[in-house]
């Protein structure tokens, strides 16, 4: 079966520096979300960017739904229906809600579509409609992370990148964020997620790879590395739960 | 120890009432937690407390100290240390001297000592050891992962040692493995007498840190109490775990 | 003039003699400087195709320079003294770096003979080593108008003056100089507006003219400012009896720059092509033999500088740094020089003793009606509507 | 520890060969004018230096310090012509004052950040040009202002070689005071408000106080050397002592050495006040002496961003040891391993 | 009617005014670049204007024709091949260097090419005037004005309501984010700069009409047209025409009982006023720093 996405041996970094990513892999088949978590600057975001065509590999390949998209833009990406979301908050600050959202169907030639999507997203996320006509820039941070996540899903991309959707967000905007997965999933969209929210996500994907200093460290089924407890302890932290709560 | 509070803060942006008459007062030498939906109002709270904004009425009270509107750097100095939502880094200076920059310089006078003074930056090294980004210590900021960085600025906050740490969201972003150790962390730096007040979302954390959780909806609290009293709390669950 | 020119031939065998200049060949000053460097050249080649000074030794120009820049024409003096060792210096162009250069000048104990610094500042600096090679300073130049017109009937005579003038040593100088005369002599002073020297907008300065209705306006121009002055001022179709604008109406472009509506516009003028001073005619003849156009002011300017010092040199005999300078500078504060704008003599601050004539433009001509024992022809007065 | 023989290196070693340049110049110099020359190189040397305490510590990059050394200048000539004080200690006083002015012009110029500055910058400039050419009653206007000298019938090559000295004194001085400043705490807070001035204020830096701090003591070292140039030069026009130009070219030679480097502006100020000399003999005929320092200061924005300094240790780095990175690599493992052995090392 | 006449002519001037500045409002608030060069640009077109008119014998608005294109062409370049290039963290403050250097450089040809000469275009109708209510409008002034108006109105089109507009300010504020909803950001942002450079066409040509120019005018324009973009706001092209006709009319007023050199402070005083006051400019303009 053909890997919607699929990342081949890719070393990549930034500037003359060493590089952050030494012979990575990665695939993601349709209707599959493929989790990647890790410690802090392992290069899981620049995963993402080497994916999404914002920083071309030193070597290796990029393939997209068969074909080879090595050192393409990130044009021509969302047009071969890769979609990322980035890490932070990357909203367009002096630009209304409303311009922000619909400058996510860019692309979209089709007005009402371009309506009907609005319109759906309104209505997933509660405040962006409230503050359809505030500058983004203004929102609380999390509200921002959501108008993000709205503006990305006015296209209907085949392959969904997300950089830690989750951060930020209060607990109800994150099970939406994460049902949303889910549903893109079933829809046949390839998602691949990363998160520090690792328990959870984990519980959400379907395949789980764990990235160290630019290498996968390890990689399967979702459910198989949760159970890990060498793995809990190096990368997703012991369960709180388990923890006698502090007094 | 000082009581850091609040009496009738309200800020209002335009149409948006961002705090809404807050009455909030923290425990002093416990670790405080603040949780809230988004766009609650907890970063502007942080805001108003720490001098960075305005607020249209109410008083901020540090101690018995009324330090309603005063300048950034005179709150700080008064003993208010605070971490940034979106983290705020000195993009071009590398790690320890990041670190090292928070020691609070003084006045201009006081400033012309000396920097770089061993047992400070054998200081710096220390905090960034403790946060698991020691190997780090050389490299500039603006090339460090978003985690690295938020956990660069937490130390920095570490090493100006003030007496009240304010924190808005230091987990976001945080691996897990690292969150446990954040966590003992506060709790050793509490044991030392050190008050905490935290925003967070990640409810493992709030819950087994926390002594005392303040929870805001809208702009004013709704609820105040230990962590088993604010879970069993309904009006809580309703506003803010979405259950 | 005197015998000693042959020894001084004898030693220095047929050496060049070295004058060094610093003009003002880019920026403000840019299109003066190299009229008065033409002046310079064109008495150059005059003087040395009659075989050069001192019996047989050439001239040599050195030019320099100085961007319109004060720094860089104290360099430029600096270098051509110092470093160069040139044997005689002369002036740059524009008040503003006369006086600089004249300081540099003065402390390497050299004569400096200059064309440009016309502003009475340049006068009370106290330099002994300073002549100014025209016929008057700055605020002399209307002193045959300001007679005329003080002479007229009561009747006839303007009632109410406005004056605009450049912010400008020399500029300011010309219509001050009038207006001090015409106060005295009971005329009235309407509008006084002073610009700096890179207003481009006259608009405001026109609309408060015309609003006045004076008699007369005075203009203390260069060139392009009076250009402007004069089209905002018909543009608002204001019609005085009399307008008089220095510098500008005697540039060779001032008809067309203002659409050929120059109807009876004064000016005072240093230098004539036609006057009847013995050098001009030679002056004018070969300067358009060397540069196929005719000589304006500027460039007699030059010229007249370079015939002073040619006078010095021959009177003292010498040229070269040193004792020489002094006896130069010793000569001109005691005699006349012939030019070609007529006898110079100087007081002890290097002050010419003359006036300008005045032209007016009649018909699509500049002609001198004043004084009256130069007039080519009469003053018209009212001036016709322009 | 190697930092202090590194820094007797980096500071040390080019702090003597400078003193021993500026003792031996004016011996070797061929003739006065290339003695002027250098004294006006060393007017911009100090310009730079002290337009780097602002420049290079705050990041507010200033086109407007032309005008302080202006200011310095002209209150230094009116403080001897109008107050009849002696040369030098006039300069003293109008230093002091240009110093107090700078309070006022960095409260309003010091609120608005980034390139609002740099407006404000140029506005200061340009305003006071229009000042001091309207204001002739006070100022001469137009017609400039001489400033008598301080050492009456020295003859000139004597003059040059005193101020040539003078000038040598202010440089090491006010290098001295960046040394100091770089590595006090002050200093390393102006950084930060450098870096990110919120941030800096919310750890306790009194931001506006350290900025306007800084300015003052820049525009003082500035209003010195301008005073100086007065003293040397004789004669003041608002159109030369106010110019955007002067301005620039400080700029330039700031960052052409680099700003963030004690030698940097110093090194710029030679590089590009030689450069202007020759430009000036090589095209003194034509306008291209304005193209090739525009070429020049866009070459440095684009390939140096950083200056010469610091790009040239860059590249002897990298031939030093081909892979840049001096950051020693862990994985989580390695992490966990550490802290293992220091846990029970501990206990 | 000394009045009037100066209101009419305030508001002419200003409207010359709102054009300059609109286009830095375009690089500066929209694009994060000081654009010292922009009134040399100016004088450039007005050159070429002048040119035209001298040479060719035509009438220079048809050098339009030509010079819009061109300076839109040459924007394209300098974005694409030097701004483009910077650091976005530094992008503001090099800029100013970089545009200052190309002003320097567009100061030193002029000045080799025509020399530093004066110049102002002789037209038959230079001079020709009509009257309104008592004051005289001269025709050139109200050719300038309606240049600036078109012009003005067309830039802000664009800007609010065009996809382009859209893009180009998305562009500016984030980069990565713009590339990644689809946005060329490259070609984008050159044509942006491109538009700005073509609106200093269109007001150099103007400005030629009716003044006269000379290779280092531009520094004459750059302190009222910097004054302006900081008193509308920085970014706004309605604040900036709106204080650009202000400022024009208030300088015309003051000239009467002030003289033409102290009005001219009008502009810095309104400059440090609005930094005192409302840093933020009279009219909209930037987002507040958020923390
Ligand atoms: N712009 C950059 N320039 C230089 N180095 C960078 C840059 N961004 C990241 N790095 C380096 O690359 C490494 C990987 O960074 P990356 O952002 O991919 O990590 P990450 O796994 O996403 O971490 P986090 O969980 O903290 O977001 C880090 O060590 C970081 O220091
Ligand atoms: N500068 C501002 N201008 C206008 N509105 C603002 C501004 N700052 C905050 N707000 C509004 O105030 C409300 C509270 O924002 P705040 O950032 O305090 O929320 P928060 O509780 O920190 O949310 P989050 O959990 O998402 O960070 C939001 O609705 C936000 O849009
Ligand atoms: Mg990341
Ligand atoms: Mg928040």
């Amino acid at each position: 079966m053909v890997s919607e996405i699929e990342l081949v041996d890719v070393q990549a970094g930034y500037g003359r520096a060493a590089p952050v990513l030494r012979g990575f892999s990665v695939a993601v088949p349709a209707g599959t979300v493929v989790c990647l978590v890790g410690p802090n600057g392992a290069g899981k975001s620049t995963v993402l960017k080497v994916a999404s065509g914002l920083l071309g590999p030193r070597s290796g390949r990029v393939m997209v739904g068969g074909k080879d998209m090595t050192g393409a833009g990130p044009q021509k990406m969302l047009a071969e229906g890769v979609a990322l979301v980035l890490q932070g908050h990357s909203v367009f600050r002096e630009m209304t809600v409303e311009e922000n959202v619909l400058l996510g169907g860019y692309t979209l030639r089709d007005r009402s579509l371009k309506a009907q999507r609005a319109k759906f997203v309104k209505e997933l996320f509660p405040v962006v409609g409230e503050r359809w006509h505030s500058l983004a820039g203004l929102l609380s941070g999390g509200q921002q992370k959501q108008v993000e996540f709205a503006r990305s899903l006015m296209v209907d991309p085949k392959v969904v990148l997300l950089d830690e959707p989750s951060m930020g967000l209060d607990p109800k905007a994150t099970s939406t964020i994460f049902e949303q997965v889910v549903r893109m999933r079933d829809a046949g969209t390839a998602v691949l997620l990363v998160e520090q929210n690792a328990r959870r996500a984990l519980e959400t994907a379907d395949l789980g790879c764990v990235l160290d200093l630019g290498r996968v460290h390890i990689s399967g089924p979702a459910h198989e590395l949760l159970a890990d407890p060498q793995l809990g302890e190096l990368y997703l932290g012991g369960r709180p739960a388990e923890k006698p709560p502090a007094v | 120890m000082v009581t850091l509070k609040t009496v009738g803060l309200r800020k209002a942006f335009g149409g948006v009432v961002a705090i809404d008459g807050a009455d909030v007062e923290f425990l002093p030498g416990k670790v405080n937690a603040l949780i809230g939906p988004n766009g609650s109002g907890k970063t502007t709270f942080f805001n108003c407390v720490t001098g960075m904004i305005k607020p249209d009425l109410g008083s901020v009270v540090f101690g018995d100290r009324d330090l309603t509107g005063r300048a950034p750097h005179v709150i700080a100095r008064a003993g208010v240390g605070r971490t940034f939502q979106l983290c705020r880094t000195f993009p071009r200076m590398t790690a320890v001297e990041n670190v090292l920059a928070a020691v609070r310089p003084g006045g201009v006078v006081h400033g012309l000592r000396s920097s770089h003074r061993r047992t400070e930056t054998e200081r710096a090294h220390h905090w960034l050891t403790r946060l698991g980004i020691e190997h780090l210590a050389e490299a500039e900021a603006r090339n460090m992962s978003w985690g690295q960085q938020k956990l660069l600025e937490l130390a920095g906050v570490l090493m100006a040692e003030p007496a009240t740490i304010l924190l808005d969201e230091p987990a976001g972003g945080v691996n897990p493995a690292l969150l446990d150790r954040i966590g003992t962390l506060v709790r050793e730096l509490n044991a030392e007498g050190r008050t905490f007040v935290i925003v967070e979302h990640n409810m493992d954390l709030v819950m087994s840190i926390s002594d005392h959780i303040v929870v805001f909806d809208r702009g004013r609290p709704i609820a105040a109490g230990p962590p088993a009293e604010i879970r069993a709390d309904e009006r809580v669950l309703g506003a803010y775990l979405g259950v | 003039a005197c015998g000693g020119s042959d020894d001084g031939g004898g030693e220095g065998g047929d050496d060049p003699i070295v004058v060094g200049i610093s003009l003002p060949l880019t920026g403000d000053f840019s299109e003066p400087g190299k009229g008065v460097q033409e002046g310079y050249e064109a008495w150059a080649k005059i003087t040395n195709d009659k075989g050069g000074l001192l019996g047989g030794r050439k001239i040599e120009l050195k030019i320099l320079d100085d961007q319109s820049n004060a720094d860089r024409v104290v360099a430029d003096y600096e270098q051509l003294i110092g470093s160069d060792q040139v044997d005689l210096v002369v002036g740059p162009f524009s008040t503003r770096l006369v006086v600089p250069s004249a300081r540099v000048a003065q402390e390497y104990g050299m004569l400096f003979v200059e064309p440009a610094g016309a502003a009475a500042e340049v006068f009370n600096q106290g330099f002994k080593n300073l002549f100014y090679a025209a016929p008057a300073v700055a605020d002399d130049h209307y002193n045959h108008l300001a007679e005329y017109l003080l002479a007229l009937p009561a009747g006839e005579k303007p009632k109410t003056v406005a004056y605009a003038a450049m912010d400008d040593p020399f500029a300011q100088g010309t219509a001050y100089g009038l207006k001090k005369k015409l106060e005295a002599g009971g005329v009235k002073t309407v509008v006084d507006e002073v610009y700096p020297p890179n207003t481009t907008d006259f608009g405001s300065i026109a609309a408060k003219i015309a609003a006045a209705k004076p008699d007369m306006v005075v203009g203390g121009s260069q060139y392009q400012d009076g250009v402007n002055l004069i089209v905002a001022l018909q543009q608002l179709n204001y019609q005085p009896k009399l307008a008089a604008f220095s510098t500008a109406p005697t540039n060779p472009e001032f008809a067309k720059a203002i659409g050929n509506k120059t109807e009876g516009i004064l000016s005072p003028t240093g230098y004539s092509q036609d006057a009847p001073y013995e050098s001009n005619k030679e002056f004018v003849e070969k300067f358009k033999a060397q540069f196929g156009k005719a000589p304006e002011e500027d460039q007699a300017n030059g010229y007249t500088t370079g015939q002073v010092v040619g006078a010095a040199v021959e009177a003292a005999g010498c040229a070269e740094q040193g004792d020489c300078q002094q006896k130069m500078i010793d000569w001109l504060h005691s005699n006349t020089v012939d030019t070609v704008v007529g006898p110079l003599k100087w007081d002890a601050t290097g002050k010419p003793q003359g006036a300008h004539m005045i032209q007016q433009w009649v018909g699509n001509d500049i002609k001198i009606v004043l004084p009256a024992d130069a007039k080519e022809a009469d003053l018209v007065y009212p001036k016709p509507a322009w | 520890m190697p930092n202090a023989s590194k820094s007797l290196l980096s500071y040390g070693l080019p702090a003597l060969v400078l003193i021993v340049a500026i003792a031996l110049f004016p011996s070797l110099a061929p003739n006065p004018y290339i003695l002027s020359s250098g004294v006006i190189v060393l007017n911009w040397a100090v310009l730079a230096t002290a337009w780097n305490f602002v420049g290079g510590f705050t990041g507010y990059i200033s086109l407007g310090h032309g005008a302080l050394a202006g200011l310095g200048g002209y209150a230094t000539g009116l403080l001897i012509t109008k107050a009849d004080l002696p040369s030098f200690g006039a300069l003293i006083v109008a230093a002091v004052l240009v110093a107090a002015l700078a309070v006022p012009i960095g409260y309003a110029a010091l609120r608005v950040r980034g390139a609002s500055f740099v407006i404000v910058s140029i506005a200061l400039v340009l305003i006071l040009l229009l000042v001091f050419q309207s204001w002739s009653s006070v100022t001469g206007g137009s017609r400039g202002l001489v400033v008598p000298r301080p050492f009456p019938g020295m003859l000139r090559p004597d003059h040059h070689r005193a101020f040539f000295f003078l000038y040598g004194g202010l440089l090491l001085l006010a290098l001295a005071t960046w040394w100091l400043l770089d590595r006090s705490r002050f200093g390393m807070g102006l950084k930060a408000i450098r870096e990110d001035e919120d941030k800096a204020e919310s750890l306790g830096t009194p931001t506006f106080a350290y900025k306007l701090t800084v300015f003052v003591v820049s525009a003082a070292f500035t209003a010195l050397a301008g005073g100086l140039y007065a003293l040397w030069f004789g004669d003041l026009d608002p159109v030369f002592q106010f110019s955007v130009l002067t301005g620039s070219y400080i700029v330039l030679m700031a960052l052409l050495g680099g700003v963030r480097n004690l030698y940097g502006p110093v090194l710029g100020a030679i590089v590009v006040g030689v450069a202007l000399e020759y430009f000036k003999v090589e095209f003194g005929n034509s306008p291209l002496h304005l193209v090739t320092t525009g070429l020049l200061l866009g070459l440095v924005v684009m390939f140096m961003p950083d200056g010469v300094i610091p790009s040239l240790t860059a590249l002897v780095k990298r031939l030093r040891n081909r892979e840049d990175s001096s950051i020693r690599e862990v994985t989580a493992a390695d992490l966990a391993e550490q802290r293992r052995e220091r846990e029970a090392a501990k206990s | 009617m000394l009045v009037f006449q100066s209101v009419i002519l305030g508001l002419l001037l200003g409207g010359l005014y709102a054009l300059l500045a609109a286009g830095l409002t375009l690089y500066f608030g929209i694009m994060r670049v000081v654009m010292i060069a922009h009134s040399a640009f100016l004088i450039l077109a007005a050159y070429l204007a002048w040119w035209t008119n001298d040479r060719l014998g035509i009438d220079p608005l048809l050098s339009l024709v030509v010079t819009v294109p061109l300076f839109f062409g040459a924007g394209v370049l300098l974005q694409r091949g030097l701004l483009s290039r910077l650091r976005p963290a530094t992008l503001t403050m090099m800029s100013v260097l970089i545009t200052f250097a190309i002003a320097l450089m567009i100061e030193g040809l002029l000045g080799y090419a025509f020399s530093g000469t004066q110049r102002r275009i002789q037209l038959g109708y230079g001079t020709a005037s009509f009257d309104l209510f008592g004051a005289r409008v001269a025709v050139v002034k109200l050719i300038a004005f309606a240049l600036a108006a078109v012009s003005l109105a067309a830039l802000y089109t664009l800007m609010k309501r065009t996809q382009f507009g859209w893009a180009l300010r998305a562009t500016i504020q984030h980069r990565d984010a713009a590339r990644l909803v689809g946005i060329d950001t490259e070609r984008t942002a050159g044509y942006g700069f491109g538009l700005g450079l073509a609106t200093a066409a269109v007001g150099g040509t103007a400005l030629s009409l009716d003044t006269t120019i000379y290779p280092s005018l531009h520094w004459h324009w750059i302190g009222p047209l910097m004054a302006i973009i900081v008193v509308g706001g920085l970014g706004s092209v309605p604040g900036a025409a709106a204080a650009a006709l202000l400022l024009g009319l208030a300088q015309s007023l003051l000239q009467i009982p002030m003289g033409a050199t102290w009005a001219q402070t009008v502009f810095y005083v309104a400059l440090f006023a609005t930094l005192a006051v409302r840093p933020q400019g009279f009219f909209g303009g930037r987002l507040a720093q958020r923390f």
